[in-house]
């Protein structure tokens, strides 16, 4: 039985609204058969965390879809397993409060319940595969009261973000919010590796002072007082905060080592079966610099692009630099260049539809799921 | 809780003896198939997609990676409470005797404590290791109409094949008047395909009595059938129409992988109301390179290809590097086709690495094939480590 | 495979707020172990339905909780099995539509997603062990687009419901709304099973035509245009509308014949698994005409009661006429009659808490769950 | 993913001959105990309570019922996609040779390709026919704290029962020195339980060693300990305190069940922290009828108890009727007790009708056993039909 409580909080803002107001980002599918939930659940699950809470958004009709009774996260268990952490209070939704404290502060209860040393925290926008014994390691080892898990910025990265000043040893000694973040700065991943004796108290003093936001109303104050560490993640990670972020760490993936990374290590990343038969390329298929899942039927040219489950691309068809989501069909000799299509859509025979590097055209569904 | 109505027993303990390599360390319904499937995978979603969700496998030779496949049952939907897969490997029982199953119908016989324990109104006896896809239902309700004591699934074959075969003759209501196990002179070219359907009493009945008689070779087609048709039983002939292939050999596995790469291929792994379930690996949809070149192929989760692939089929995790071409072949999971290796008309099995320039080439007449593990450092052509 | 989908609807109201305001009806404890929703699932399970979906209320977290992967009711399947129905409109809790219609409207695609020929309608607050297969060999008999499962009465039963009048072949050719149903009168427990084309046809014209109750708005206005049949359950079924009801119901299976009837057919009514031991009777114990739980450890005496799983009864502690739900300990010498007792309460020893048969004393809990 | 740090091995093969009709169809780890158990839920929740996900469960006798009761391990949390319950029964491997289990050091033997696939560092054999809590985590971080080779867990007995055990005399750190198996004078009452954690590269190179040996019984205790010593190996003996019975007797099965009825058992079964897992059968809870009356004992779901119950264990689905007595006894589940029936000091086998009147009474020294499936019309004495 693991040391670590799993606790992940889905409420993260959508910051992907152009593409369908009502999935909330964790459901936002990713890397050609993922949604983007699933890199905190799977890596929650790698580590051995056999317990996991989901603080579930008010839209959680696509969540609840996804994870159903968590069988392929091996959290469908009789004691222990996943724990769905619904609202359930009207105030949360006429009123709702700014910041996470007060969604902590309601499932209080689950983590006393669970019983366990540690509670290991985590929202669902960041792409990496994490490997949290190693952070619980880390934690230990320097005795920490609280580990946050982050990653040093290869190049600027547009969007608001919190950054970290640490000592070399990790020690944490600054913690701010800011607009950009830059290039070197340490962008905080949303993973906290607490005491859960520790998170109890703060979280109920923090509620009952009024605070809302752990991270710069409670977490940022204590820097001076609890040994906060900060926890260097080395590989490929990166925070969804935009269509433009979403879709450069799409592309990214179709980069070999990228790729092998985040999916084909030891630990892998889990998500929803489907049972769709191997992809079929047609005598006519002419593929490179792409991902390509299962289900797909190819007669067309596909470049550098992602093609989710069951999508079709019909004879002649052209995909270039876009995202296919799941179950759309391309038809005949249609083109898209810079799109970002999103489940179930018809591309009509002969349609030409292209976007550019800056702002890649999306095409919604009307229907909610 | 309804009782069920119809058991199905898959006979899986079949050593699989002339694909060598390829059974080595496993049954033969565990062999690899069609990118991310193993044979028996048929069998079962067939059972899950007829809605027979109570089944028993009948284990013998080297079961543990087929015990470990099949798991709990739950790629199939088969984990359920009220039904499930139990894997039956022969037991001791209270006499302290123990036997081996001897053929197919002492291999149903020994299970008879299961039988009775699941108390099912129809038993489905199944083959583990052919390629098809058939909706049981339709068999049952075939079954049912003629008010048979059992039923024969058959198919037509090729008058030249057919001394290979069980080979029937009916009459026009398709009641089975006669049935010859692998005649030499057929009379008919109505083929038994191992699968039938018995009342669960008469099958009971029936299997008591084979087991008693010294002289039977405790086979369905040969004693069992036989037997019921001479006490005149109705038994009759269920017609079943489309792909249906039982590999035996190489060059008909082989054949069957080929055969899924036609542009509409006999036997579909793409019909929504006809899944294929399988076991699941969680790799990620597979990786194409900036000179990757893929035509009329099969390519599996994980695969990252680089080179070129015609015409073959590619599981899971299997890399092809720039340079290599690999046509007309199938590779078995976690292989590496590295730079420059040419491969045609071939099987290779897992976890092997084609270096760097080697040349494969299977004839027409046989298909070049490599076990598992294998590194293949030199040129080698014709039939491989068989 | 099944020819039914099944839809359970839990945003019953909520009758009984006395014992907890925030509870829904469905998570009400019932029967020393189970929860009311479990007739609902369990019925449906036991006639061979493979898909059900429920209707979550708002308050979801107690429904979640108790059902989470739905694996005791065999529902945690990779296709099929069991699909949560989540609010996901702000709308509908800021302006609560009146009626279910618009519930139904809103889950349509699951309907229509499931492709099976019928649907099963059900509520959440009827205790009975239903047979729907003959139910639906009923409607198939008698060649009706509707079938309505309902209860002739054996005596007054107060408070408001649906009844039927049924021609002796079971064609139903009038339905009402009853203030108080009576003796003999036919009530409508809730159960509907009618052509899903049928269904999502009404739903849809019904919505866009602003009604709001299926059974009111729109059944009864077909009772001419339709073949609408009544299926008479035989044996016990009692609809929870009240405390009244709930404890009369309650005590209605101390009967052995009850209790035979509604948990020990063929037919079981399955619940949440928690491991308990078997109860433990201590040397002073003195039991008579009671319902115990796994997990109970008796010193005293109960009499006319339902012990929950893990109800401790301290020496010389009396209990009479109520019902004590789970983990809940009685102190030595304590006494209660008529007592309805929340989950987890700790009554003090000596202490003496009486309510009466019109009105038994409930002890609620404080937090939710 | 992380890999399996120990792997538990069950052996589950035991027939217990010298419980006579309980065993009749079931191996001894499925016989029923404690009005909701079989033996081995003590074993398989040991294995979940102490953090084991992967178990091995080795069967041989009759292991239908105990298949069917273990399924995929959902009852015990052990149906997970990176561990579960694995049943093992012996096969034929690609010689085309197979042997029932020899001995139990044999029957890990035959199982090595399976600890190889599963490949932990630590294989923990245990035994599936004993009632016991303990915490294998615990006697696994002694193992390692001792970076011992081996450890035996052992327990005190009395000096007058040591020659039934394996003794041990350890040096004051607890390395063994010595081990006897069954000894004529024990020197110590130092016994071994029978449950060996061991490093597996050891473990596997001692097993292929000893299955070479013509002259060994292939058996732990007798053959792979005292090799290991002999070779000087580091071999500890970790010290178990606590209930721990191996219930071979009628009356050590009943003598077992009466423990669970002090007032505090040595065995507890309603401990939160430590819960034992069993299979589940929807049953309701059970019923007291209005001249109920029960005292000093364990009552299963489903029972209906109209009589008087006292000192005794009644399991699931029980019917004690009016006026019926049931004192010092066990009664298996589905058994009715009729109207004035009297029972004392016995071990009633499942769905029994032990009919109006009738009067059984064990004696101090034998207690009377119904196997299943019973109906007693007559009045009997003594030990019944066993």
């Amino acid at each position: 039985m693991s040391d670590i409580l799993g606790l992940i909080n889905l409420q993260c803002p959508n910051t992907m609204k152009e593409l369908n107001a009502k999935r909330p980002l964790a459901s936002e599918p990713f890397g050609a058969k993922f949604r983007l939930m699933d890199f905190a659940l799977s890596n929650m699950v790698n580590a051995g965390i056999d317990t996991v809470g989901l603080i579930l958004p008010f839209h959680s009709r696509s969540v609840l879809d996804h994870v159903r009774s968590a069988k392929e996260w091996d959290l469908a268990r009789k004691q222990h397993g996943l724990y769905y952490l619904p609202m359930d209070e009207e105030e949360e939704l006429l009123h709702p409060k700014e910041g996470d404290i007060y969604s902590y502060y309601k499932n209080l209860r689950y983590v006393e319940a669970g019983q366990r040393k540690y509670l290991l925290l985590s929202g669902c926008d960041v792409v990496a595969n994490i490997d949290y014994e190693e952070v619980l390691h880390f934690h230990r080892k320097h005795n920490a009261n609280i580990t946050l898990v982050y990653k040093k910025q290869d190049a600027d990265c547009p969007g608001e973000g919190y950054v970290l000043k640490t000592k070399a040893n990790g020690h944490v000694t600054g913690m701010k919010k800011a607009e950009n973040v830059k290039k070197d700065e340490n962008l905080f991943l949303g993973g906290v590796l607490i005491d859960c004796e520790l998170f109890l108290r703060m979280i109920r003093r923090a509620n009952f002072g009024g605070k809302w936001k752990f991270f710069n109303e409670v977490l940022a104050d204590n820097v001076e007082n609890l040994r906060i560490f900060g926890f260097s993640v080395k590989g490929y990670a990166k925070r969804i905060n935009s269509i433009d972020s979403y879709f450069q760490s799409s592309m990214d993936m179709l980069k070999l080592e990228n790729w092998r990374e985040i999916f084909h290590q030891d630990n892998r990343i889990y998500t929803k079966i489907k049972d769709e038969a191997p992809a079929k390329y047609m005598e006519e298929a002419r593929v490179t610099d792409s991902l390509v899942a299962n289900g797909c039927i190819i007669e067309g040219t596909v470049e550098n692009s992602i093609l989710f489950r069951k999508v079709r691309v019909g004879r002649n068809a052209v995909i270039r630099n876009s995202i296919i989501m799941q179950n759309t069909n391309v038809g005949e000799d249609a083109v898209l260049d810079y799109v970002i299509c999103d489940k179930d859509r018809e591309i009509q025979p002969e349609a030409v539809l292209e976007g550019t590097e800056k702002e890649p055209l999306c095409i919604i569904k009307h229907e909610v799921r | 809780m309804q009782r069920t109505e119809c058991l199905a027993m898959i006979l899986a303990g079949g050593k699989g003896s002339r694909l060598g390599v390829l059974t080595k360390n496993v049954a033969k319904p565990a062999v690899l198939f069609g990118g991310k499937y193993r044979i028996i995978d048929f069998t079962l979603s067939n059972c899950r997609n007829s809605g027979i969700s109570t089944v028993g496998i009948l284990t013998q030779y080297q079961p543990l990676e087929l015990n470990w496949y099949i798991g709990n049952g739950s790629s199939w939907d088969l984990d359920s409470e009220r039904g499930g897969a139990f894997i039956l490997p022969p037991y001791m029982n209270d006499k302290d005797s123990s036997n081996w199953y001897q053929g197919t119908a002492d291999a149903i016989f020994q299970n008879l404590n299961f039988m009775d324990m699941i108390d099912p109104e129809y038993v489905l006896v199944l083959s583990g290791d052919h390629i098809y896809s058939m909706d049981y239902a339709k068999m049952l309700a075939f079954h049912k109409k003629h008010k048979a004591k059992a039923t024969v699934s058959t198919i037509q074959v090729p008058l030249s094949e057919a001394s290979r075969f069980g080979i029937m003759n009916t009459d026009p209501n398709l009641r089975i008047r006669e049935f010859e196990e692998k005649p030499k002179n057929p009379k008919s070219t109505l083929a038994s395909m191992g699968i039938y359907i018995f009342n669960k009493e008469v099958l009971k009945e029936y299997l008591i009595a084979d087991a008693k008689r010294k002289d039977s070779d405790h086979d369905f087609g040969k004693n069992v059938i036989p037997a019921m048709l001479n006490d005149k039983l109705p038994v009759y002939a269920y017609p079943f129409e489309g792909y249906w292939k039982d590999v035996g050999t190489f060059e008909s596995l082989w054949q069957a992988n080929m055969d899924l790469l036609a542009d509409e291929p006999l036997l579909s792994l793409n019909d929504p109301n006809w899944r294929i379930y399988a076991g699941n690996h969680s790799f990620p949809p597979h990786y194409v390179g900036p000179k990757g070149q893929l035509h009329s192929s099969l390519v599996g989760e994980g695969a990252a290809i680089s080179g070129k692939v015609s015409h073959s089929v590619i599981f899971y995790n299997v890399v092809v590097e720039e340079g290599a071409q690999v046509t007309n072949s199938v590779i078995l999971p976690g292989t590496v086709v590295e730079k420059d290796a040419v491969i045609d008309r071939a099987i290779i099995g897992e976890r092997c690495r084609i270096c760097a320039g080697v040349q494969i080439q299977g004839t027409n007449s046989e298909v070049a094939v490599y076990g598992n593990d294998e590194t293949v450092k030199a040129e080698r052509k014709g039939k491989g480590a068989k």
